[in-house]
């Protein structure tokens, strides 16, 4: 087989600049493990905290303010009460997949963040297929809650789980195509190379690509309205329902931290990521990611959920086909006047995506009433 | 020719069981749910969870006595129970009730309106899934509500505040102007309430042309109050049967074409401005004079029978008593408003999905306290 | 102003359609025998001038010789009501025959009273103990239940 | 989908009834005592002074930082729970605003409401699936007492004959403001817990026959 061959395999490694760092890879790699997952659990630390004030405020109440100054510390006490539960396997679980399940979902969102560039190539590595390696690996994530949903033995948990598989394949479609976009326009999938190349932020350039992005993003990682499979109000605590103790603490912090993959993937590809002016860049980055954490919050406060039917629907013929003409829009735009200034595509893609989702709003309605099945 | 159900693959029902604890089943409602996928094919309710047996209690309790347990029944709107029970009684009696007690009661009947509409207002978009912001800012009202009836009787949430014959105590002199200042400050609130809904796109695709209930088996089911005049039933006890004082004002009896949960949405809401129209009006007739008649506290109504109905924020609540001249009621049956109310459900949710099932049901509006007694 | 009629009224009618059904004429209330309890409410709820077709409420009394299971039906359209009552002379197994085929609201209402005051409805779809569980002693609402 | 209506499900609804009234007798047999509080021996601890170590101490914070609620409100009261987690008195300033709809991840129990035989099984059940350490408050007269209801048949003298209660809030409804200081003497319980066992209390191998 020729693919196996060193020969062939050995100029796509190489692509990749070994870091000129003493030991090359191995500190490397060593540093950046350690740097992500502390990052992670300190960022969904700050964003479970920044959720719960924030939605306190929005529901004119206060929020958590007891616990440490401010109630910073109100985060800590639940995760180090949750994580000495007690914990609870039902009899009728499939006990494997019952324990196996959070780890399937904790793990891949953890590697999502190896190609996030934090600031100029720092980065576990610097993949030049970075953003296709994300929309892969974010996906495996749907395996552990499906494990956890089948698992379980659980009713609830069960549809929860279904519900979940259907909203991801669906939506992963228009994802990609928004993402695409942001390829074509950048001419390369390298995340670092994107937001070097990002003089404007794509958010202006690609405007459209922007929203079905972040829709997508948000029923992908079931953040409300897309919050189907652990629909409080329906299916009690969905694909979840029969987690306690660190179990449960995995699934919660798979929750938060997929949240805070998606904003920092967000941020990258359409906020510029770690550029700005005076601040350090990793501090932007920490703060882009944070806003656009933070729209996540108050969607989730503001808006009801939508229901299954309705939530398909949506991908399907509302986001594709607008997703379908953008990436179309973009590709001429690219091919047929390469060297025009940026700042003309921004004026023109927002008035492109004004007049689609005025139109595309007029064809299409959530399916109000009964949809047949 | 094959029809796409004869392609569709052959799939077996399975038994959700929803309730009695759950988020969303307002209480202890527990419904045996054969759903095919998310498709709901059938309902069994199962009633019980909360039965305290309240008509035997009257048994063994003096018609004062009695009071008390009224307030448990329907526990968001006590002070319509207690009038209700309090007019069959007096109906039972021939006791003639002074004319500023008159007025005291409809002020309380139709405050309790209000704030019986805003939780069910309120929950009904929380189980639409808007996770508790819409419940707070409808609980936020109430609380104001519930702060004139704390003035007037010092409790919260069980008033026992009406007596046969009258009320317990005249209002305090700070009564009427806090009313003043409460209904200018609810006349903005409703239209806040009802915004969330009206230019929610998600919410109008939620409730619009879901869980229709037809005028005729309405009737039928003798579905009575908003629910009823959602479907387009013009039937309000306040001005069909007029009873107390409610000749006097002037008020609109709202109702719809449609009868789906966006009418009962918009039912509530328009009868919490018909209400705050009667409160306009009474807060300016309250006359002076005694608030009890010369009432003995061992009541001996002669034998007979009598029955009293109101409408309650929820439809038509009745009390149907039976003396035999004694100091207790021989029977007191209370015609359970939320109960009759709960006849269409299994009408209504055939063929919708889980997650309209429980938005259907909490348009219905309905009590534990009430359904189980 | 929902007007009750009075017995006068329609008992005239309803002896002429059904002669012997009718038992004794109250004040405000009309005593079926409960074999014909079924016709003269179907009469009452479809008949030209009647239409009642509201039912709102089903209670029963125990008044240890007799139940008496009282039924108050509305017209929506002329506003009027007339109460219904039919006796079960037996303490053993009273029945009555059921009207959920006639008004769907009296479903629940008749399985409450057979689950507290213990009186069988004839014809009922699904008569079994809605509040109480299923091996509860006795029926609550009974004057004899003794705890 | 064409479903016949006489088509047997796992179990036909009859068979549910029955095997549902044969366990509410069941857990009506078996509930005549009251159960003790299990922590009683707490204020026995205190009195000896024995000094808590800095685990204990950040465990015993962690766990009564964060108490999260199961949902388990069956009458009345819950809206005075609800009040008491709505804006004005703000339950969430303790950390208490999530309501774990699944028992499984709960920490505390408040019963909001009368507590019935047929409800009695599944208070037990919602309190079996919770996750040690687990704490339950009893809310209102009907949760100490059966109060109002007592004399009914139908109804549970307290909720401490089918679950141990840890804390009690008197009032038919308990003000708001009672159940943030009910909350709070919780709290305070929770803070003499001791999580980590002594030494000498750990089975020793070498010891054989003696704890």
């Amino acid at each position: 087989m020729a693919i196996f061959d060193s020969a062939l395999i050995q100029p796509l490694a190489m692509q990749v600049t070994p870091p000129d760092w003493p030991g090359g890879y191995w500190w490397h790699w060593l540093f950046f493990t350690v740097a992500i997952i502390a990052f992670v659990l300190i960022m969904v630390m700050g964003a479970i905290y920044l959720e719960r004030r924030g939605m306190g405020r929005m529901q004119s109440r206060l929020g958590p303010n007891r616990t440490g100054p401010f109630g910073l510390l109100q985060p800590v006490a639940d995760a180090v009460k949750v994580l000495l539960k007690e914990n609870i396997v039902p009899t009728t679980a499939d006990k494997i997949v019952h324990w196996l399940a959070p780890v399937v979902a904790f793990a891949p969102v953890l590697v999502i963040f190896a190609v996030v560039p934090f600031q100029n190539g720092a980065m576990l590595a610097d993949l030049n297929i970075g953003i296709l390696y994300v929309v892969a690996v974010s996906s495996i994530a749907t395996v552990g809650v499906f494990m956890a949903g089948w698992g379980s033995g659980n009713k609830y948990s069960l549809l929860g789980a279904m519900r979940n598989v259907a909203a991801v394949v669906s939506y992963e479609i228009p994802m990609v195509l928004a993402i695409v976009g942001v390829v074509i326009v950048s001419g390369s999938l390298s995340m670092n190379q994107i937001v070097t190349g990002q003089d404007i932020p794509y958010i202006l350039v690609q405007p459209l690509g922007f929203l079905i992005f972040f829709i997508a993003a948000c029923a992908e990682i079931n953040r409300s309205p897309f919050d189907l499979m652990e629909a409080d109000s329906e299916l009690t605590a969905g694909f979840h329902t029969e987690y306690s103790g660190m179990k449960f603490a995995m699934f919660y912090l798979v929750e938060y931290a997929e949240a805070i993959a998606m904003s920092a993937i967000i941020a990258t590809l359409f906020l510029s990521g770690w550029r700005g002016p005076w601040l350090p860049p990793w501090l932007w980055f920490i703060i882009k990611t944070f806003v656009v954490f933070f729209v996540m919050v108050w969607t989730r406060t503001t808006l009801p959920r939508v229901r299954i039917d309705q939530l398909m629907g949506l991908a399907w013929k509302f986001l594709f086909p607008l997703a379908l003409i953008n990436l179309f829009v973009t590709a001429i735009q690219v091919v047929v006047w390469p060297d025009i200034s940026q700042w003309i595509f921004v004026i023109v893609n927002i008035a492109i995506a004004a007049v689609l989702i005025l139109l595309w709003s007029k064809f299409f309605k959530l399916g109000q009433g009964r949809v047949e099945v | 020719m094959t029809t796409t159900r004869e392609l569709t693959l052959k799939t077996e029902p399975f038994v959700l069981n929803i309730g009695p604890v759950h988020p969303s089943t307002h209480g202890v409602y527990r419904m045996r749910c054969t759903l095919d996928g998310e498709v709901v094919v059938d309902i069994e309710p199962v009633f019980g969870y909360l039965h305290r047996g309240i008509e035997k209690l009257a048994e063994e309790r003096t018609y004062t006595g009695f009071i008390p347990l009224t307030d448990r029944l329907d526990y968001i709107s006590p002070m319509s129970n207690n009038l209700g029970y309090c007019m069959a009684v007096e109906k039972l009696a021939g006791i003639k009730v002074p004319e500023r007690a008159e007025y005291i009661r409809v002020i309380m009947a139709e405050l309790q309106r209000l704030a019986n509409h805003c939780i069910a207002v309120g929950s009904m978009l929380n189980d639409a899934g808007a996770y508790f912001t819409p419940f707070m800012y409808t609980f936020r009202e109430r609380e104001r509500i519930v702060d004139l009836f704390d003035m007037v009787c010092g409790q919260r949430l069980t008033y026992n505040y009406m007596r046969i014959g009258g009320v317990s105590q005249d209002i305090p002199g700070e009564f009427l102007p806090a009313l003043h200042k409460l209904v200018d400050r609810l006349t903005i609130f409703i239209e806040e309430y009802e915004n969330l809904l009206k230019l929610n796109e998600i919410l109008l695709a939620r409730a619009k042309g879901v869980g229709i209930l037809e005028k005729d088996t309405a009737i039928n089911c003798g579905i009575s109050g908003p629910v009823a005049r959602a479907s387009g039933i013009k039937w309000d006890i306040r001005r069909n049967d007029p009873y107390s004082i409610y000749d006097r004002f002037e008020f609109d009896i709202p109702t719809c074409e449609n009868g789906d949960c966006y009418d009962r949405y918009r039912v509530r809401i328009e009868e919490m401005r018909q209400s705050l129209r009667i409160l306009q009006q009474a807060m300016k007739q309250v006359p002076k004079g005694p608030v009890k008649a010369d009432v003995p506290h061992l009541i001996r109504p002669p034998a007979g029978e009598a029955y009293a109905h109101i409408e309650a924020p929820k439809g038509e609540l009745g009390y149907y008593i039976v003396s035999d001249n004694s100091i207790a009621p021989y029977r007191c049956h209370i015609r359970p408003t939320s109960l009759i109310n709960l006849a269409a459900l299994r009408q209504m949710v055939k063929g919708w999905k889980v997650a309209d099932l429980i938005i259907i049901f909490g348009s219905i509006d309905i009590t534990m306290g009430e359904v189980d007694r | 102003m929902t007007v009750a009629i009075s017995a006068k009224e329609i008992i005239s009618q309803l002896n002429t359609k059904f002669p012997g059904a009718i038992e004794e004429a109250g004040a405000d209330s009309v005593l079926v025998k409960s074999d014909s309890l079924l016709a003269v409410a179907e009469y009452l709820k479809t008949a030209e001038g009647f239409k009642f077709e509201y039912l709102n409420y089903i209670t029963a009394v125990d008044y240890y010789s007799y139940f008496e299971v009282v039924y108050q039906i509305t017209s929506l359209e002329s506003n009027r009501s007339v109460v219904l009552k039919a006796r079960s002379y037996t303490r053993d197994n009273p029945t009555v025959p059921s009207v959920t085929g006639l008004w769907q609201g009296a479903d629940f209402q008749e399985r409450e009273i057979y689950d507290l005051m213990g009186i069988t409805f004839e014809g009922h779809p699904n008569l079994k103990r809605i509040f109480l569980w299923d091996g509860f002693p006795g029926y609550p609402l009974r004057k004899d239940f003794n705890q | 989908m064409e479903i016949s209506s006489d088509k047997d499900y796992i179990y036909t609804s009859s068979e549910l009834d029955y095997q549902e009234g044969q366990l509410i007798e069941e857990v009506k047999a078996s509930s005549r005592e009251s159960i003790q509080d299990p922590d009683a021996w707490l204020d026995e601890e205190l009195k000896r002074n024995i000094l808590l170590t800095s685990v204990d101490w950040v465990l015993d914070w962690a766990r009564r930082s964060s108490l999260w609620t199961a949902i388990c409100f069956p009458a009345c009261c819950a809206f005075e729970f609800i009040a008491a987690e709505g804006p004005r008195f703000d339950m969430s300033r303790f950390g208490m605003e999530i309501l774990r709809a699944s028992p499984r991840q709960a920490d505390l129990m408040i019963t909001a409401g009368t507590l019935t035989w047929k409800m009695a099984p599944n208070v037990r059940r919602i309190y079996n699936q919770m996750p040690d350490p687990k704490w339950v408050i009893a809310m209102g007269a009907c949760g100490i007492s059966g109060g109002i209801f007592r004399s009914s048949y139908n109804v549970v003298p307290g909720y401490n004959k089918i679950v141990p209660v840890d804390v009690y809030v008197p009032g038919c409804p308990p003000r708001p403001e009672a159940l943030i200081y009910a909350v709070q003497m919780l709290q305070k319980k929770i803070a003499k817990a001791k999580v980590v066992p002594d030494l000498s209390e750990l089975p020793n191998p070498l010891r054989k026959g003696k704890k």
